[in-house]
C-alpha cells in the first residue's frame, strides 16, 4: 500500500515544471490570448521532444513509452503553466482512441506523427448547446462518409486527424477523419478562453474509418480516461492559483496589516485549500485506477473529474475577488485561470454528466 | 399593505408613462452591465440629449430640490419613473455616477453657493462628473489613501494617483477625496474637493477589464491645483463626506444589479437538451433555478421594502449593501450554472449560442460587480457591524498617525 | 404602494408578543419537550382567549375577523416564541380547510370550536417516509367510512377533528373526521422535535364526510396558504434564534475579544442576517397575496416557504456553531431551534417539492 | 502508487483477521456515534477486557514501543489492524481519549519513570484515561484557562473547573493542564500534570448533551493535591505538551468521522418515493448524493495519502483537521438531506422510519462533533496559518499579562 506518486515520477514532474517555467510563464498564455496565433507552435514542438504528447505511446510508434501515472503528472504540470497548447484533445482522447481502438494500419498512420506533435488530433463529440446525449448524435456516415456538424471542436481549426462520434446504421460509433481530405469545412469560433481554440468543422461526405469496438460503451471509457488526465489538469490549475492568491494577499497591505491577516480571507482560503487536497485525493485513486486498468475506474473518474472541476472553478472565483480591483483588470493574470477553469470543465461533459454516471456507476458496482 | 398603486400613483405613473410614450421607443430586451461600460464621444452626446430633455420636462433627478432643477418629488414617484423608464429604449447612462453619487453629496455637504454653482448643470446633464475615490494601495482600506493636497495661498496643490475612475476622459467635474494632514490618524486627515476635470496636470489612462471593456481609467494627478472655494466640508472631514458618496455608491449599484435576468434561466433551461430530454425537466435544473429566483425575487421585494421605508420618512438602511452582496454572488453562480447547461458550448463567446453568451458576458462581468464599489467582504463587515450592532475588526492602524501605519510586509536582512 | 404591515398590524404583533413574553418564555417550550404533556394547555386556552385560532374565523363563528395579515403577524410570534401548541395544523390547515369548503352544517359544527381553541384540528395527508404525492393516496373512502393509515398525523394524539386526504373512486378528496368516533386507533410517536407531538391514525371504516370541491388542485392551494403563515412562524423562530445568537458572540469573549469581533463569525452572521431578509420579503409578497386574494399566490407561496425553511435551518445549524460547546447542550435553547427548524421544515411538503413546484408555477403563470 | 497490500502488509493483514475472527463476531453495521456515549459500568467491563485481549496477543497500541506494551510496528500496520478490526463487533471504545490522546503525550514528553509507572497499564485497560482541558471560559481559546495549580512543598494545589471531560466516572488518571503563573503571557504560565481521578476534593457532574447523551462531564476541583513527579515536563511548558494531545485529538476525531455513511444515502433513497417515482431517479437526489460521495472518498483517499506520507517517515500534517472540518459539515448536511428526502417522517425520531432515524440521529450528533476538538473555526485557523502560511489573526491578548487579558464586555456606568 503506497498512496504516492514515486520518486521517479516525481522528478519527470519536476523536470516539466522547469520546462515549463523557462518556455511557458503565464506570459506565453496571454500571448496566444491576446494575439492571433491559435496556439504556442514552438511550446508544443518542445513538448514533443520532452516525449510529453507521446507519454504512452509505445516506443514502436516513437513515443516514450511511460505509464499513465506520468502522462498524469505531466498533465498536471501543463494545467498549473496554463499551457496555451492542444493537449488534452490530442494526447488525452485522440492518441488515446487509436491506443485503445486503432488498426495496426491506422496506428502506423497516426501515432508516430501525434507522438512527436507533426500532427494534432482532436475529439468532435458535441453538435449543438446543452448536454448531448451520446445516443442523440445526428452526423452519420453512410459507405465511408461522414456528413454533419460539429460544434464546438476543441482546436478545431489547427487539428490535423479528428475522431468523430457518429452513427451508421442507427449504432454510434467512433470514426477517424483526416481533416485534410475533401469535403470538410472549419470555421474558428469566438473561445471563453483564447488560449484555447475552438472551431465547428461541417463535414459533407468527408471519407472517414471506423474504429474498432468503438460503441457507445467504448466512448464513455474514453470520455473516462481523458477525464482522470484532465483532473489533473485542473489541479494544476487550481494549485497554481491559490499559490498566486496566496501570495497576492500576503503582500497586499490594508488597515496596516496584510488582508492574508482577515480571517474572512483566510478561511475561504483554508476551505479552498480542502476543496484541492480532496479533487488530488480522488485524481490519485483516479490515477492509479487508470494505471492499473482496474474495474474502479468508471467510478474513480467520475469523483476525479467532478472534484477537479469544481476545485479549478471555485479556486478561480475567490481568486479575482481576493485580488480585488486589480483582480478584474486584463494586465493581471487571474482572468487567465478563469476562463481556463471554465474551459476545461466544458470539455469531455460537465459535471452533471458525470455526477449522473457516478450514482448508476455506483449502483451497478454494487449490483454486480 | 398594499402593492398596488394609489390613485395619485397611479396618476403619476400614467403621466411618466405618457411622456415616454411621446419621447422614446418601447424596450425589446435589458442586459444588465458592469457600469463604465465604453462609450464613444457620439454615445455621451445622445446620453447628454436625452438627460437634457428629461430635464426640460420635470423628469430628471426626480427626488432632488426644484430650485435646483429637481422635481422635488417623493422617493416612490422615483421608484415608479425608474420602472416605466425601464420600458423604453433609452442611451446609456453616463449621469449614475453623477447622479447617483455627486449630486446627492453635494446636495448634502455643500454650501448654497456650491450647489447653485453645480447641481443645475448637472440635472440638464450639461456637465458629467466622475468620481475620484480608490488609489491603487487604497481599495477596501479606502481611507488609507496617499493622494496629498498642500495648501498654497487660496488654492491646494494635489500629487498623486486614483483609479477606478469611470468615464474619466468624458467628465467635466470630479468628486476627489485626498489627504491633507498625514500626522493624524487616517480617518482624520482627509479632506474632499470638487476638481475640473481638465486642469493642467491631470492625466488619464484607461484600464481594460477581464471583459475587454475600458469603462475605467487610471488618474494621475501632478501638481494640479484646486481653489480653495471648491472645497466640500470643512478641511480633515473629507471622510465623512465621502461616506454619502460610499451609501449612495452602493445603493446605486445594489439597485442595478439585474437579477430580473435570473428568471430568464427558466427559458433558457427550456431551450436546452440534457442527454436528450429538456434540460428543464431535469429536477436538479428546475431546483437550482428556484433557488436563484427565490433570491431574485427577495432582493427585488426588498427594495419595495425599502422604498416604503423611505416614504415614511426612514433612513435607507444597509439593504443596499445587501443588494450588492447577495445580487452579486447570485448572479455569479447563476451565470456559472446557465454555462454549465450549454455543456462544450460554455468554451465559446460567439453568436453561435446567443443565449450562452449572454450568460458567458455576465459570468465576465460578474466579479467586477463583486467588487466596486465594497467588495463582499466589506459589505458582510457593513452588515455585521451597522445593522448587528458587532464589534468591529481588530485594527492595526487603531491610534496609529497615518504616516506610521504599515503598509508592506517587512523588510528583510 | 406600501409594503409594509400597518400600525394597527404592529401593535397587534407587539401584543402577541408581549402576551407570549409572560406566558411562552422558552422554558415553556422546554417544559413540554421534556415532559409528558403533549402541548402546554394553558398556553392554547390563552391564546384563543387573544382570539388567535379564531383570527380569520367570521365572527358569527365566535372568531375574530382579523384578516390574513393580522394571522401572519401572529403566526410571527408563535414562531418566535417557539410556541408548544398545536397552532399551525389547527389554524393554518384544518381551519381553513373548514372555511374554505366546509358546508353550512361542518362551519357551524365545528369552527367555533376550533375558533375558541375547545378543539384542535388537523390535517392528515402524509403515510408514510418519503414525499408523498396526492395521486399516490393509499386511504380510501367508500360509504362514508374511511380506512388507511396515515403517518405522521402533526398533534395527531391530541386532535379533536381530522382533514383527512383520502381516494373515493380513484380521486383524491378530503374528508372530514370527527377523532372521537369509532373505528380509529392514534399512537404517538417519538418526535424529532417533542415539543410538537406525532401521530399515526389508523382508520378502519371510521365515519367521514366529505369536503366540498376539495380535490387535488383544491389541495394544492391549501398548502399554499398554510405556507404563507407557516413562512411566517418559521421567520419568526429565526430571527429569534439569530437575537440569541448575536447576545451570546457579543457577550462572550475568547482571546481576550468577543467572539463576535471574529470576521469568521461577523461575516456569517451578515449572511444569515440576508438570508433571513430574502425570506422576510418573500413572505410579506406572499401575506400580500394570500390577502388579497391575487393570482399571484401560489408562485409567492413557494418563494416563501423555500426561502423561510432554508434561513431557519441554516440560523440554527450556525447558531450551535457558534454557541461552540454550551451549544450542545440539552441546558441551553439552542437545541429547540435547531429541532424546531426542521419540524416546521417537514410540514406541508419539503422544500423539494416547492422547488419543483415553483417552476411549474412560473412556467403556466408566462404560458398564461 | 499502489493500492494493493505488499506481500508483507497481506501477510500481516491475514494474522490479524485471523485472530480476530477467532475472538470477534463479524460486524453487522455500523452507525457513528459522537465520543463519549453513555457507558455503564458493564460496557466499561466488557470494554477493559476486550482491550486485555488484545494487548495479550499483542493486538493492542500497535504502534507504541515494545517495552511499554505496545507492538512496534508501523502506521501502515496499524491502519491494517484498523481496517480489519471494523469488520468485527467490538465492545464501545473507551480508550479512545487514553490510547489516542493521553498515551501520545506522555510517550512524546513523559520520563522514563512516568512511561514505565503509567503507559503498560494504559495499553492493557487496566486504567481508563480522561482529558481535563476545557473550561466554561476557555473552550477556542484553550490557553486562556484560569484552574490554577499553587505549588505547596512537594505537591500542588489545584482549583477550577474543567468541562467536556468525557467518561470521567470511570477513569484512574486524567491529563490536566492548568495555570500555575497568571502574571506572565498566557501561553507561558501554564503546565501539565497527570492527576488521579479519585482524589479528594474532585467532583464530577455529568453533562446531557442534546441528542441525551451524557458522554461528558463537568469536573470540579478543591484544593486538589498533585504530588510534583506527576508533572508532565517543565513547569511553564504546559502549552507545548497540550498541543501534542491536541493534534493526536483532532486526528483520532478526524479518522472516526464516518464519512463512509454517506454511501448508504444511495441505498437510503432508493427505498424512498418522491411523488411517486424512486428518489433515486430524481436528478437533484442524484447530483446531491454524488457531490456527498466526491467528498467523503476524497478524505477516505487523504487518510491513505497520510498513511504513505507516515509510512515515508513525514509528521502527520493538518489533514486531520481538515478530515474533521469537511467531514463535519459533509455529515451535518448529508444528515439534513436525507432528513428531506423523508419527507413529513423527517419529523419522527422513531422505529416506523429506522433508517431515517438514524440519519436523524446524526443531525443531532453531528454539532457536537463541529465543535468537540477544535470548532470549524479554529480548523480553518490552523490550516490557514499552518499550511497556507497565512499571518495569524490580530491578537487582542498579545503581550498582556493573563491577568490582564479582558474577559467580558466592558462594565458599564
Amino acid at each position: 500500500m503506497n498512496f504516492d506518486f514515486s520518486d521517479d515520477q516525481k522528478l519527470l514532474q519536476q523536470t516539466a515544471r522547469d520546462y515549463l517555467a523557462a518556455n511557458s510563464p503565464l506570459s506565453t498564455c496571454r500571448e496566444i490570448l491576446e494575439g492571433s496565433q491559435p496556439y504556442a507552435a514552438s511550446l508544443w514542438k518542445g513538448a514533443a521532444e520532452m516525449g510529453w504528447q507521446g507519454a504512452v505511446v509505445p516506443e514502436s510508434f516513437g513515443g516514450a513509452g511511460f505509464g499513465y501515472l506520468e502522462l498524469a503528472m505531466i498533465a498536471y504540470e501543463v494545467g498549473r503553466a496554463l499551457a496555451p497548447i492542444p493537449f488534452g484533445p490530442s494526447v488525452f482522447v485522440a492518441t488515446e482512441a487509436l491506443l485503445r481502438h486503432g488498426s495496426a494500419a491506422q496506428q502506423s498512420a497516426w501515432l508516430p506523427k501525434l507522438a512527436n506533435g507533426s500532427a494534432i488530433g482532436t475529439f468532435a463529440l458535441a453538435e449543438k448547446p446543452g448536454q448531448n446525449a451520446a445516443e442523440a448524435i445526428a452526423a452519420t456516415v453512410k459507405d465511408g462518409k461522414l456528413s454533419g456538424t460539429k460544434l464546438p471542436v476543441a482546436d478545431g481549426d489547427v487539428a490535423n486527424v479528428a475522431i468523430v462520434a457518429a452513427k451508421e446504421g442507427g449504432k454510434t460509433g467512433l470514426y477517424l477523419v483526416d481533416l485534410a481530405g475533401a469535403g470538410i469545412e472549419r470555421k474558428p469560433l469566438e473561445s471563453f478562453d483564447p488560449s484555447r481554440s475552438q472551431a465547428t468543422i461541417r463535414f459533407e461526405g468527408a471519407r472517414c474509418e471506423p474504429l474498432a469496438g468503438a460503441d457507445a460503451t467504448a466512448i464513455a471509457r474514453l470520455l473516462d480516461r481523458a477525464a482522470v488526465l484532465t483532473a489533473f489538469e485542473q489541479i494544476g490549475g487550481a494549485d497554481r492559483a491559490l499559490e498566486i492568491t496566496r501570495e497576492f494577499i500576503v503582500g497586499r497591505y490594508a488597515f496596516g496589516k496584510p488582508i492574508a491577516a482577515n480571517q474572512a480571507i483566510k478561511h475561504r482560503m483554508a476551505d479552498l485549500w480542502c476543496e484541492i487536497e480532496i479533487a488530488r485525493s480522488n485524481a490519485y485513486y483516479a490515477a492509479w485506477a487508470l494505471a492499473n486498468e482496474d474495474a474502479e475506474l468508471p467510478v474513480a473518474a467520475c469523483l476525479a473529474r467532478i472534484a477537479a472541476s469544481e476545485a479549478f472553478e471555485k479556486t478561480t472565483i475567490e481568486m479575482i475577488e481576493f485580488h480585488g480591483g486589480v483582480g478584474y483588470t486584463w494586465e493581471y493574470d487571474c482572468h487567465l485561470f478563469y476562463r481556463r477553469a471554465k474551459q476545461l470543465a466544458g470539455l469531455l461533459g460537465t459535471p452533471k454528466y458525470w455526477k449522473n454516471q457516478l450514482i448508476d456507476r455506483l449502483r451497478s458496482a454494487k449490483a454486480a | 399593505m398594499d402593492f398596488n398603486d394609489t390613485p395619485a400613483e397611479a396618476a403619476f405613473r400614467a403621466e411618466a408613462r405618457a411622456w415616454l410614450e411621446k419621447n422614446a421607443k418601447p424596450r425589446s430586451s435589458m442586459t444588465p452591465t458592469i457600469s463604465g461600460e465604453d462609450l464613444t464621444a457620439e454615445v455621451v452626446k445622445q446620453s447628454q440629449a436625452w438627460q437634457k430633455k428629461k430635464a426640460e420636462a420635470g423628469w430628471a433627478c426626480i427626488t432632488w430640490p426644484k430650485e435646483y432643477g429637481g422635481r422635488g418629488a417623493t422617493p416612490i414617484q422615483n421608484a415608479i419613473w425608474g420602472q416605466e423608464q425601464a420600458n423604453f429604449e433609452t442611451p446609456p447612462d453616463i449621469f449614475s455616477i453623477g447622479i447617483g453619487m455627486c449630486g446627492p453629496t453635494i446636495l448634502t455637504h455643500g454650501t448654497p453657493d456650491q450647489k447653485k454653482r453645480w447641481i443645475p448643470k448637472l440635472v440638464t446633464g450639461e456637465e458629467v462628473w466622475c468620481q475620484l475615490f480608490s488609489e491603487p494601495s487604497a481599495g477596501s482600506d479606502l481611507a488609507g489613501l496617499r493622494t496629498s493636497a498642500v495648501k498654497q495661498g487660496n488654492e491646494w496643490v494635489v500629487n498623486g494617483q486614483k483609479i477606478w475612475t469611470s468615464g474619466a476622459q468624458w467628465c467635466q467635474w470630479g468628486i476627489l477625496v485626498v489627504r491633507t494632514d498625514p500626522t493624524v490618524a487616517k480617518h482624520a486627515g482627509l479632506t474632499f474637493f470638487v476638481v475640473d476635470m481638465r486642469s493642467p496636470g491631470i492625466e488619464i489612462r484607461p484600464i481594460t477589464q477581464i471583459n475587454r471593456g475600458q469603462g475605467f481609467n487610471e488618474v494621475f494627478f501632478t501638481d494640479v491645483r484646486i481653489p480653495d472655494d471648491q472645497r466640500i466640508d470643512a478641511v480633515g472631514n473629507g471622510w465623512a463626506v465621502s461616506i454619502t458618496t460610499l451609501m449612495n455608491e452602493r445603493m446605486s449599484i445594489g439597485s442595478g444589479m439585474g437579477v430580473g435576468a435570473i428568471e430568464d434561466l427558466v427559458g433558457f433551461a427550456s431551450q436546452l437538451e440534457i442527454e436528450g430530454r429538456p434540460a428543464l425537466e431535469d429536477r436538479q435544473v428546475r431546483e437550482r433555478i428556484a433557488e436563484y429566483i427565490v433570491k431574485a425575487r427577495g432582493l427585488k421585494y426588498t427594495s419595495l421594502r425599502t422604498l416604503s421605508a423611505l416614504s415614511q420618512g426612514k433612513t435607507p438602511g444597509p439593504e443596499a449593501s445587501m443588494s450588492k452582496l447577495v445580487g452579486g454572488i447570485l448572479q455569479q453562480h447563476a451565470a456559472s450554472f446557465a454555462m454549465e447547461l450549454a455543456g462544450a458550448s460554455s468554451a465559446l463567446l460567439d453568436e453561435t449560442a446567443p443565449a450562452a453568451a449572454a450568460w458567458q458576458e455576465r459570468y465576465l462581468s460578474l466579479p467586477g460587480l463583486r467588487i466596486a464599489g465594497g467588495t463582499d467582504e466589506i459589505l458582510r463587515n457593513i452588515i455585521a457591524e451597522r445593522v448587528l450592532g458587532l464589534p468591529p475588526d481588530a485594527r492595526a492602524d487603531k491610534g496609529l498617525a497615518f504616516k506610521d501605519v504599515p503598509t508592506g510586509p517587512p523588510k528583510r536582512g
